[in-house]
């Protein structure tokens, strides 16, 4: 089984995303280059780095989601395969429409970057079932982008559908709803603004990130058997 | 558009004159060519003659700098220095000024900075694993300071987040003597593999020259130039145009260029970056440096812009390009590699045994020069020096007015120099790469050197003011409390980048303290054993004919051997003991509580001994070895009482101390001191260590900060003390 | 040829944090006249003439990259230069 | 009142990497005819009418703080509304 991380030009957590898989989680991750068509044989799940893609030039991520791999991705996430966008990969899958909503510019209009107390607010999806519903978790946030936005009735929608995932304790950007992480409607793809990565190592300064990756692995590996 | 003068024409108007080249110079120009150099030519000297590309006012002083180590790959002279860290790797490292052009236009002027250091880093091979910044601002009490405060950041911010290079650091502070001469300082630490190191050399007779990256347009012409002369008020309007900077587009070159380094080694003579003065002083130093000379078909030369004249052609500083020379027959090979990073290669010319340089430009040949008289052949200068009349002056001790402990206290901490830089750091990118261990707000940053059980620990270090009371001083102590800060992180301090940021060196008060900053420098590094591996230069930072304070600023990095050793400055447990190394006397001078009270300093600086200095670094790096402190911490800015309180923040622990002490010298900046705590388990093993060198005041609290003195005390709850330390910055930024 | 500007602003209901900061901070400069500030996106096209559809090629470009239909909306107008594209 | 528009260009020789990044995500897909691209700023401001010269008003706010004059150039179109400000 192979993880499979797109990379766009600019982005930039590829490799912080590669190691943890690697090292920490003791999984396969495989770079996958935009300009492909496919996604590598036994791809697992895809994930969608943070970073600058095009240098995020017009809106972050509008125009990496042009990029010849995003077919690939879109039929594998219909096929109800696991997609995690982290950040700038959270942003591409927004406009991608692959998530619902659009993330603006902080409500400060600064790049903020910090440790962020999150709560896990749906601790059943693909991706959380390793934390506890209303646990409190710390990853870091890096972003000038970040600040979610969706209308009222979408936003009605994604409470129904418990398609909310992570808000944050103290919204640092002016996200919709304290917003820090979504999934679509079938529960398959996440995005998130926080970065798991960067969270994944004691030394780093917290682990909770693990968890994020665990309950991945764990969900398709299940599903692979 | 410009319009060429004739040799003649030049000659007769002087126009060597407004671009920085001296009668002398350009006679000897003159007597190098054996003729008149035309317009091109003319330009190609003034650039590669300026301060900027030259130093022809500081080589003298640069000598001093010791230049050697056990360790070192590769010293000045290159895009950055090289040190050997053992398995195979080694680190790069290399600060740079980019003062003026942020003075101007702050967002772009920094951001820019921030992209010429990156490309001087992988230039040598290296991949950029971390950013620092030093900047020296105005006080925050005007909307242009502010504004030009919060553009400044942005620009850095922007430029190394879109990189993907962390900053992991740096310093801030405010003085009105920077009001019209923002200082603007960015470092860069790359890693390299050893066998990946390249050199700037274009060598080999028939290879090729590829100029790889962003088009060429008219921007930042004369920016070297521009560097080595002074501002005043009614100079504001005649400013080259502003380079705006294009962090994807560098992004996307650095990676070509890396993996060319990587994976094509065998076809790469030489690669350096367009720096000052672009196209010219990158080529004429990769020819002269191998002995070779070059021909450059300039039409060749990708451009934004129409109509652009070869002076221009050479002289432009637009961003994000740099040059290659590429041994002949492998054309296609570079080519293929940067197509698939969306970047440009063209090859404009080839290398030649004679070591002419040659330019070509619409079937012409435009200039014709003898390669090392660019390089190497600059006039070098010793200026005349004189002590400054303030210098001279015998002044008593400073002494602080103290109505209230609490009220001084809280003041102090709410000083922008002093109180938290969160609101500046926290809008960069500090953790991507996720080897950032500790982040901004402690000593040093560290960050994890992976796959080994290393790290390497770096900080900037500047102290205008105490420079301007005693340059020699002053320098010895910027390169001490370097040092002091990388000690106190469990790191073994490895080498320094400097930058040198002073007035105009034909001022000879100038020129004599940046005579006596660097004599202290380099007396420092000797103590120390760090050796200077790259630096930069950056003169005529005066508005008006006043000269900024003298403003060296010291980067280093330090080795932290095994990773048990990181120390950080947080109080870890109530109950720990705290001591303080070292002794604490009245020194007041330069120091902030002078400058908060006086809104100047002035006086004689305190006395300062590079021994007593080098025995408590030394101390604090065997406590380390012996896991005996739970934390350490340098004291620096505000002396104990903030020294204290810093270490108190980052553990969220108060303090109860108890020191013998006039109450004011809880602010005296003594130097050659930290304080540490240590678990009571280690209290027996590290008194027989430290002897009468340490002093213990206290211990660790919960959540009230009291001290105690021979006077009043400063008693408060911590969370009083820290809110004020916390958002006085972001607040005063508003 | 054409000559084509677009003009791309959040929707009505979506607060522009960008206005407001602007709106402030001309306040601070003492223009207290100003009472309302929308910041948007500004582009300036030159658009080769080939017989398209100019008005629907447009109006795509907007809708796939230029806007953001989820929170932005765009309007242009086309100008056709005697320069032939 | 007035309605005013403004309008922040770079400058023709500054170095526009918005414009250039657009220009080639429009090629990506297949936009073909699109040859040039400049990205810039757009304000819409309300502004009250207090009898003040507004031409004068709106080019300082121009010079002071919408453009950087160092690189941006800007142009305005006011329109007086009836409404009273
Ligand atoms: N411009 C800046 N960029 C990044 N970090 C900064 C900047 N200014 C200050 N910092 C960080 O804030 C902390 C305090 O800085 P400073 O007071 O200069 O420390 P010290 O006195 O120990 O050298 C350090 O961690 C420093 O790296
Ligand atoms: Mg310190």
């Amino acid at each position: 089984m192979k993880y499979a991380i797109i990379r766009f030009p600019g982005s930039n957590c590829d490799w912080d995303l590669f190691y943890v898989l690697r090292d920490v989680m003791a999984v396969t991750p495989e770079f996958v280059d935009y300009r492909e068509t496919t996604l590598p044989d036994e791809t697992a799940a895809v994930l969608v780095p943070g970073g600058f893609s095009y240098g995020d030039y017009l809106r972050s991520g509008a125009i990496a989601r042009f990029s010849p791999i995003m077919a690939a991705v879109k039929a594998f996430a219909d096929a109800g395969h696991p997609v995690i966008g982290i950040c700038n990969g959270f942003q591409i899958l927004t406009e991608a429409g692959l998530l619902p909503g659009a993330l603006r510019k902080n409500s400060s209009l600064d790049f903020i970057c910090k440790p962020q107390p999150l709560t896990v607010t749906n601790a059943t999806t693909l991706f959380t079932h390793e934390f506890d519903a209303g646990e409190t978790v710390m990853f870091p946030i890096a972003h000038g982008e970040g600040n979610y936005y969706c209308d009222d009735a979408t936003l009605a929608q994604l409470k129904q559908n418990h398609q909310i995932a992570f808000t944050y304790q103290n919204n640092p950007n002016g996200s919709t709803a304290d917003i820090a992480g979504v999934t679509n409607e079938r529960g398959n793809v996440l995005g998130m603004m926080p970065h798991p990565e960067r969270a994944s190592e004691a030394i780093l300064g917290g682990d909770d990130g693990q968890r994020l990756f665990a309950s991945l692995i764990a969900s398709v590996t299940a599903a692979a058997q | 558009m410009m319009t060429e003068l004739s040799p003649a024409e030049i000659k007769a108007q002087g126009l060597y004159l407004q671009w920085g080249l001296s009668e002398d110079e350009f006679q000897q120009v003159e007597k190098i060519l054996g003729r008149l150099p035309n317009f091109t030519e003319t330009g190609l000297f003034a650039a590669m003659w300026s301060e900027h590309c030259a130093y022809k006012n500081s080589k003298p002083l640069l000598k001093q700098f010791k230049t050697t180590s056990d360790r070192i790959l590769q010293g000045p002279g290159e895009g950055a220095g090289v040190l050997d860290i053992g398995d195979g790797q080694a680190v790069v490292f290399k600060a740079e000024s980019h003062n003026h052009p942020t003075a101007v236009e702050p967002y772009q002027g920094a951001a820019t900075g921030v992209g010429g250091i990156v490309r001087d880093i992988f230039s040598m091979g290296a991949r950029p694993v971390a950013m620092l910044d030093s900047l020296h601002f105005g006080e925050l009490d005007d909307a242009a300071t502010k504004y030009l405060v919060d553009q400044t950041i942005a620009g850095i911010g922007d430029y190394g987040n879109c990189m993907g290079i962390p900053t992991v650091g740096g310093e801030t502070t405010f003085d009105a003597i920077f009001k019209n001469n923002t200082i603007m300082n960015a470092m860069c630490v790359g890693i390299l593999n050893v066998d990946d190191q390249q050199k700037g050399a274009a060598a080999g007779d028939g290879n090729s020259i590829y100029y790889v990256g962003a088009k060429t347009g008219r921007d930042g012409i004369q920016g070297a130039i521009f560097a080595s002369a002074e501002f005043s008020d009614e100079q504001e309007s005649q400013r080259s145009a502003v380079q705006v900077g294009d962090p994807f587009a560098e992004k996307q070159l650095m990676e070509a260029c890396l993996e060319l380094i990587h994976d094509h080694a065998d076809i790469l003579v030489g690669i350096q970056d367009m720096g000052a003065a672009g196209l010219v002083s990158s080529s004429a130093e990769m020819g002269a440096k191998a002995g070779y000379g070059m021909q450059l078909d300039l039409d060749l030369v990708p451009q934004r812009e129409s109509g652009m004249i070869p002076y221009e052609l050479m002289l432009s500083e637009s961003q994000e390009r740099m040059l290659l020379c590429v041994k002949k027959g492998h054309e296609q090979e570079v080519e293929a590699l940067f197509a698939k990073y969306e970047s440009e290669a063209v090859k404009i010319g080839h290398v030649t045994a004679e070591t002419q340089y040659q330019l070509f430009h619409k079937g012409q040949q435009v200039a014709d020069v003898p390669v090392h008289a660019l390089v190497d052949e600059a006039p070098v200068y010793t200026q005349p020096s004189r002590q400054p009349e303030r210098l001279k002056q015998v002044t008593e001790q400073f002494e602080p007015e103290i109505e209230n402990m609490n009220d001084t206290f809280i003041e102090l901490l709410e000083q922008p120099t002093i109180a938290s830089k969160h609101a500046i750091y926290e809008r960069y990118d500090s953790q991507v790469q996720t080897n950032t261990v500790v982040a901004p707000g402690a000593d040093s940053a560290v960050i994890r050197l992976r796959g080994t059980n290393k790290g390497l620990a770096m900080t900037t270090d500047a102290n205008p003011r105490y420079m301007y009371l005693d340059p020699y001083k002053g320098g010895q102590i910027a390169l001490s409390e370097a040092a002091r800060n990388i000690v106190a992180s469990g790191a073994q301090p490895l080498g320094i980048t400097d930058c040198l940021n002073f007035g105009s060196p034909e001022d000879p008060e100038v020129y004599y303290e940046l005579q006596q900053a660097t004599k202290g420098m380099a007396e420092a590094c000797d103590t120390f054993g760090t050796p200077v591996i790259s630096g930069n230069v950056s003169l005529y930072n005066e508005f008006n004919k006043q000269p900024i304070y003298p403003t060296p600023m010291v980067g280093m990095v330090g080795l932290i051997e095994s990773m048990d050793r990181l120390t950080t400055i947080d109080f870890k447990h109530t109950g720990d003991l705290i001591y303080v190394i070292g002794t604490t006397k009245d020194d007041f001078n330069g120091s902030e509580i002078q400058k908060m009270q006086n809104e100047t300093v002035s006086g004689q600086l305190f006395d300062f001994d590079l021994q007593v200095e080098k025995q408590h670094q030394d101390l604090v790096s065997d406590l380390i070895d012996q896991h005996l402190v739970a934390s350490a911490h340098d004291l620096a800015e505000g002396g104990l009482a903030v020294g204290l309180a810093e270490s108190s923040f980052a553990g969220d622990l108060g303090v109860a101390v108890t020191v013998d002490l006039p109450q004011s010298w809880l602010f005296a900046e003594t130097q050659s001191r930290f304080i540490v705590s240590v678990t009571p388990d280690n209290q027996a093993a590290f008194e027989a260590l430290a002897g009468d060198q340490a002093q213990l005041i206290g211990t660790v609290d919960d959540d009230r900060f009291a001290i105690h003195t021979n006077g009043q005390s400063i008693d408060m709850s911590l969370a009083d003390a820290k809110h004020s330390w916390k958002e006085a910055l972001a607040w005063q930024l508003n | 040829m054409y000559r084509v500007k677009v003009y791309v602003t959040y929707k009505e209901s979506i607060l522009d944090p960008q206005g407001e900061a602007v709106k402030t901070a001309l306040h601070r400069l003492d223009y207290q006249t100003v009472e309302k500030v929308t910041v948007g996106k500004y582009f300036e096209l030159n658009i080769a003439d080939r017989g398209q559809n100019i008005d629907e090629e447009v109006d795509q470009m907007c809708d796939q990259l230029l806007a953001n239909v989820n929170m932005e909306s765009y309007r242009y107008e086309i100008e056709s230069t005697t320069t032939e594209g």
